[in-house]
């Protein structure tokens, strides 16, 4: 699944054990039970890095007077978007046939019942894809937070979520699984990284630069308050990523199980390759950089964990490990914007260079599926002699970035306009904890 | 010598220790404390009941010097964390008898 | 499943795959592993609600000298309701025909091998149905901790959970569930809005009263200590909570998914709900705000989350939020007693709001179960024309409150006559971790 | 499965829904949805219990200024011990037939597919089977930190991570479940007594002694930093426990819920024995105290989870508590060594016990496997008769703890040689975090 | 001035806080201490090993006052964090030589 | 009566209480302060960008003692705080006006 709508229906998948077939009204679908208790315990962990894996991962990483602020938006996002995607989101990212855009057919999940199922998914209810696709958009937009935090108004921050997660998110996450045109040029995109991590990333990079840097960066010590919260945090980050990658075969298959080991493999590798470019360049192993390092591993594996071999998790391990130190370390002094907590640097660049990659090293074996119109085996990237696949994905990761920052650029000018984005001065030199939600912590 | 000590807001530690390095002051010591002042707390909400709490996050400073020496450290002190408003803290001198340095047993004015 | 047990053995339920027909001794049952699957998981995830869900949610809601006490209550209780759960507690609860009391056919779990299966649970393996009901137990009474927090003797709190597991909530469990009269009723209670959140939010305000008020309270600052861990605590409890809810279809089904889904959205609802009315009323919307409207959204949608649709839902956590907002901010000061972490105030008032809620917005098509006597599918609540089920609802609200409330004031006595209810002045003022348990947090 | 493997290729189990037959190269093997969704659980639980488990449940004991450490070694070693498994531990622990050690044959996984499957769990994929054994290695080289925390290089530790998992790590597992000779006896270890519990344990003891006392110790004081963080830790490690034992089903079958209610039942029992002899004998009952009464509760029953009766356990769970007591608050001072986290008296002595145990409570009615070429049911213990067991309990017993105590102390002298293994005075006094981490906690 | 220093037990920081506020006194500084005195610790238990910790959990308040007022403050301090027990803790009075509102430059009885 | 404050490495806390307690000194109080000083602080590494951390973990114990006693307080607190190597902290001594037990009222040397 998790590409290429348009073709997917005409995919008979190669192994017998997932029969996604679009449900024929006539034919009541089959549930699979095994399928639908992986699904139920993906959607579980995917939930689980939102709250508490997020807000704990950025909440380590703030001074102690926003530690709360940051937490709770994390805490915040996670149900209004699960509003949004009731409301709408669901249906229009998912329903219809449009190129750019979805239906509402499913308003407010109206004809949702017990027995439908959806079409990308046809051995688990409908509810239940509903609800792993829903932690996608709430995790994507909590991502976002960590550019632009110690400085967003609350309520700035609450609007910014319903419009970002209807107007951004929906209509990528269309684009690429949902029928819209980048799955139909035949881009692959397993678990999100140009539906989940460009997006973000790309947002992030936009919002920090629109919101403008935190005061007394560079002067005031903003080391971070708790790094074991952020330990605590990537731990349950990585843990849940099972449910989000392995959970992206949508069964319990053997792609399923193939996802989990090379994410597993390539986190490691990252992990560990951010810690050496760091031990060797700035003569200490860090935690932060160790976590920062399976961050961007287990970001630039999404995108290929259904399609890469043990070789190519490898190197995307690596590679991603690498990359995103410099993007944090170097780029961004470099260019002088204020990411916050890095978004970018982890999930815009580990997004682009995994999905870069998933073009050069996908393998026709790992993808496993056949084109049924053409009878044939869909053939994988440049490893397997297909270089086409590397310049669809360039395309796919073009188009999504210009969006995401064109779209994020206006919603953030709007906001900024009606009710401000940014406290007070006052505020933001005192701590937005005890100011915005008139707590603390300890 | 004289014990300055500063309570300030903790948003201007960084400042304040520049503007002290910049005199040659060589060693302070901070603590994290919770003022109460003029500047009122927020209204704290604990599960809708109101809560009002008036003890806010401060930083006190304390760095001994020599006395002719400590009023130029209050001057200093006080500009850094100035910020004109409200609750930006206290500077205090007190004082200091004696001084020694653990390390070398060295006292007073050779101990800062 | 989670209904009426005397109506249960003639159901068969509408879908096909989930075969609830009791086990017959002749016809081995037939386990699924799909169901196993979720099953084991839905375990584990309702045991991370009590550990360290409510050990975190309790703990970082009292002052930093009483941190450790209530999370090892928490913990302790998990062990105690363990042992109490094996020896007696299950078979008390889910053996036997009795109107009142199960039967101890099951004593210390004999007869129990690897192949029984419970006829409530005819897909799974006993043993896994055994600790599924086992985690309710310790989750139900680790609750009320909450109630008596920073004063309870160390000892009588075990005494009172081993007697109150045993004495009040096992009762409780076989009326509603295990072949009672409250089941019998027909009565709704899905997940375990009577049994599980009424009869502890009951027992923690009759607890709060017998023990008497926190020294100092109304004067001292009693701020939460460590909101992070509300926070981390909370959204444990969120994941959690689809073990616990979609769990309780007892199958990997179109009904656990649809569980999941209202859950989540009820939640979400709840959430804004009371930090809307927060933010309206006393002008700032606080992190433990959006927490407690969350477990008000949790504990409402529990005993309807099989039952009724996505507008019912969205009604019972709009309507929990704000209920429950008032009743910890205004009822609570009214009222005068001092339930320290509101206890009554979420669990109590959310359970009976989403009990009688659940017979107004029961939807004949959620409920989609056959009463096999008369052939006919079983009808919903008040929106599908069964105005007498919300009559139902109330009786079986009302019968829990009253036992609760009884049988726990008099445990308390008890237990107060032979060893004492509260620590010494001393110690409270002290701190409950240094004097009770030789032990301090930092 | 978790045993024998010599025996098990001869084994059809007595229950029909684990068809456990090696796969036929003719005959493609046929995977089970609900296996493998259980199964991917158990491995996102097993890898939970790593991290953030026992970063927390280690990083809470010891002092604040070495917290970041000893959490960042967690998180370092389950990066490396991934690596180390992909490369060739996963092929030499369960792949060939030697009696010592496997074969090379999965080297970087070759051959490793989205279809195959291995032997001993014939109906998920391969890659789930290489994962979940993967977090065992990790959890288990991860265990010995504790033993040497406080005064450990970070490098050091590395470079003992990589070969400690290679060089002892894997040929025990080979021994006991890979084929080798200590299964080939009949020795019975469910989940690793023997393989994980013991074999930390002991090397948790030799590199105690090996790398010395910490500098101050019995002067200065090293209470826990925060008690909390091990509560959490203790609690996410019983929870993750489940997907350990359970797990070792590997099937979502009537063992595996037998599994999860023994663990249940022991750890409980444990957690409270440890609590009431703390009780006795210090006058306090300690927070410390229950939760190092349910870990020694969990490694106990660990060998013993797929062969005892509810009796067997209870006894293991009480005789645990006890003895881990015991080991740690007098054992430890009598002989004197420095175990700063009391891996041995906990992994150590409750290994032994449970795995000394399992021979005398084993049921035949639960051990539930038929021995193929005499058609005979498989013996349990002591108790049913068949005292033999025991001997081949305490011969696997003695025979992996001298090769772990041996084998860590050769690689512990070489590393001591190489690179030197402890951090310098006036590091040790100064606090490890900011020295080799150049970070703090707050 | 005099600053009065006093370490009391956390649970009487509030009813110390009122009581100098109905003396006019309009800011102190609080802060998180461990104190070692008479009043023993518990025994800690560390995994069964008994470890016998002397530090209990206190507060320290710091006010600076005019000096007509110390004598005042001390007593309403003394009042409102007795509790009759061991450990109710000490007062200390210091003198102090100069203070400053950091806000506004103004100096000693005005900065208070 | 004189109060010593002393600023010293956390791992140094224990003997420097026994070696106070082998003066006869029956209570002091302690807190948990960052330092600034000569020993300098590791260069904090923040997603790789370098930052430069100066403060370090210290303790600071302040006792207050008869002023007879004042300076064998100080040499026994330098002695059993020392390891030579830098950052080993710093006492100073401030005169103390009064004090009071709490628990009783009573003054001065009865207090301590
Ligand atoms: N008399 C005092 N003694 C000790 N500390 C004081 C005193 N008055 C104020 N402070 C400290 O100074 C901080 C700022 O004082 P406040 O009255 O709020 O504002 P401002 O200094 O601008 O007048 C307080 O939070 C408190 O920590
Ligand atoms: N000489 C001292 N110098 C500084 N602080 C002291 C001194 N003696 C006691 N304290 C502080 O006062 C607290 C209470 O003292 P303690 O001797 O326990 O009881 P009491 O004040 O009732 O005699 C101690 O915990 C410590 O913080
Ligand atoms: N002038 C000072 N006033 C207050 N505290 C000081 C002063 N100088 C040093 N300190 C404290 O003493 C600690 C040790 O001082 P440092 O200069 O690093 O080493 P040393 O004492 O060996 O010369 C510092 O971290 C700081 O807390």
């Amino acid at each position: 699944m998790r590409l290429k709508k348009t073709l997917c229906a005409f995919l008979t998948l190669a192994i017998g054990m997932i029969a996604a077939h679009p449900a024929l009204a006539a034919d009541p679908p089959k549930l699979d039970t095994g399928d639908t208790a992986w699904m139920l315990t993906a959607t579980a962990l995917v939930l689980m890095m939102a709250i508490p894996g997020l807000a704990l991962f950025y909440g380590g990483m703030v001074r102690k007077l926003n530690l709360l602020t940051i937490a709770m938006q994390c805490f915040a996002i996670t149900c209004v978007v699960t509003i949004t995607w009731v409301v709408a989101g669901y249906s229009l990212a998912f329903k219809g046939d449009g190129m750019l855009i979805g239906s509402l057919e499913r308003f407010f999940l109206s004809g949702v019942t017990l027995t439908t199922v959806h079409s990308l998914a046809a051995t688990i209810p409908e509810s239940v894809f509903i609800v792993f696709q829903m932690t996608f958009a709430i995790v994507t937009t909590i991502l976002i937070v960590g550019a632009f935090a110690d400085r967003m108004k609350f309520g700035a921050m609450l609007l910014f979520a319903v419009l970002w997660s209807l107007l951004v998110y929906v209509p990528v996450a269309h684009w690429v699984w949902g029928g819209g045109f980048i799955g139909g040029w035949g881009a692959f995109d397993f678990a999100g990284g140009t539906v989940v991590h460009i997006n973000s990333g790309v947002a992030g990079l936009v919002a920090a630069i629109v919101i403008g840097k935190r005061m007394g960066v560079g002067k005031v010590d903003m080391a971070p308050h708790n790094l074991m919260y952020t330990l605590i945090g990537a731990s349950l980050l990585w843990v849940g990523w099972f449910g989000f990658n392995a959970g992206s075969a949508v069964a319990a298959s053997g792609k399923a199980g193939w996802a989990m080991l090379v994410t597993q493999f390539a986190t490691a590798a990252a992990a560990l390759a951010w810690l050496a470019a760091e031990w060797l360049v700035k003569g200490k192993p860090s935690v932060l950089g160790i976590l920062s390092g399976a961050i961007a591993g287990l970001v630039a594996i999404t995108p290929a964990a259904g399609f890469v071999g043990i070789g190519g998790s490898l190197v995307i391990g690596l590679a991603s490990g690498v990359a995103c130190f410099f993007a944090c370390a170097s780029l961004k002094k470099m260019l002088g914007y204020d990411d916050a907590l890095d978004v970018f640097g982890v999930h815009g660049v580990g997004g682009i260079l995994g999905a870069v990659l998933t073009g050069v090293f996908a393998l026709t074996s790992v993808v496993d599926m056949t084109d049924a119109t053409t009878k044939q085996a869909i053939p994988g990237g440049l490893i397997d002699g297909n270089a086409a696949q590397v310049w669809t994905q360039i395309k796919a990761v073009a188009v999504v970035c210009v969006f995401s920052a064109v779209a994020t650029f206006v919603i953030l000018k709007v906001i900024d306009l009606i009710i401000g984005l940014r406290v007070s001065e006052e505020i933001e030199r005192d701590g937005l904890d005890l100011n915005l939600h008139g707590e603390t912590v300890h | 010598m004289k014990m300055v000590m500063a309570v300030i807001k903790p948003f201007k530690l960084d400042e304040v220790r520049e503007a002290l390095t910049a005199l040659g002051i060589q060693g302070l010591t901070v603590s994290e404390v919770k003022g109460f002042g003029r500047q009122k707390g927020q209204t704290e909400i604990y599960r809708g009941a109101e809560y009002s709490v008036n003890f806010l996050p401060k930083v006190k400073i304390e760095v001994v010097v020599g006395s002719e020496l400590a009023d130029r450290v209050v001057e200093a002190i006080q500009k850094a964390a100035n910020t004109g408003r409200i609750g930006d803290g206290k500077i205090f001198v007190v004082d200091v008898e004696k001084a020694v340095r653990i390390r070398t047993g060295e006292k007073n004015a050779d101990a800062l």
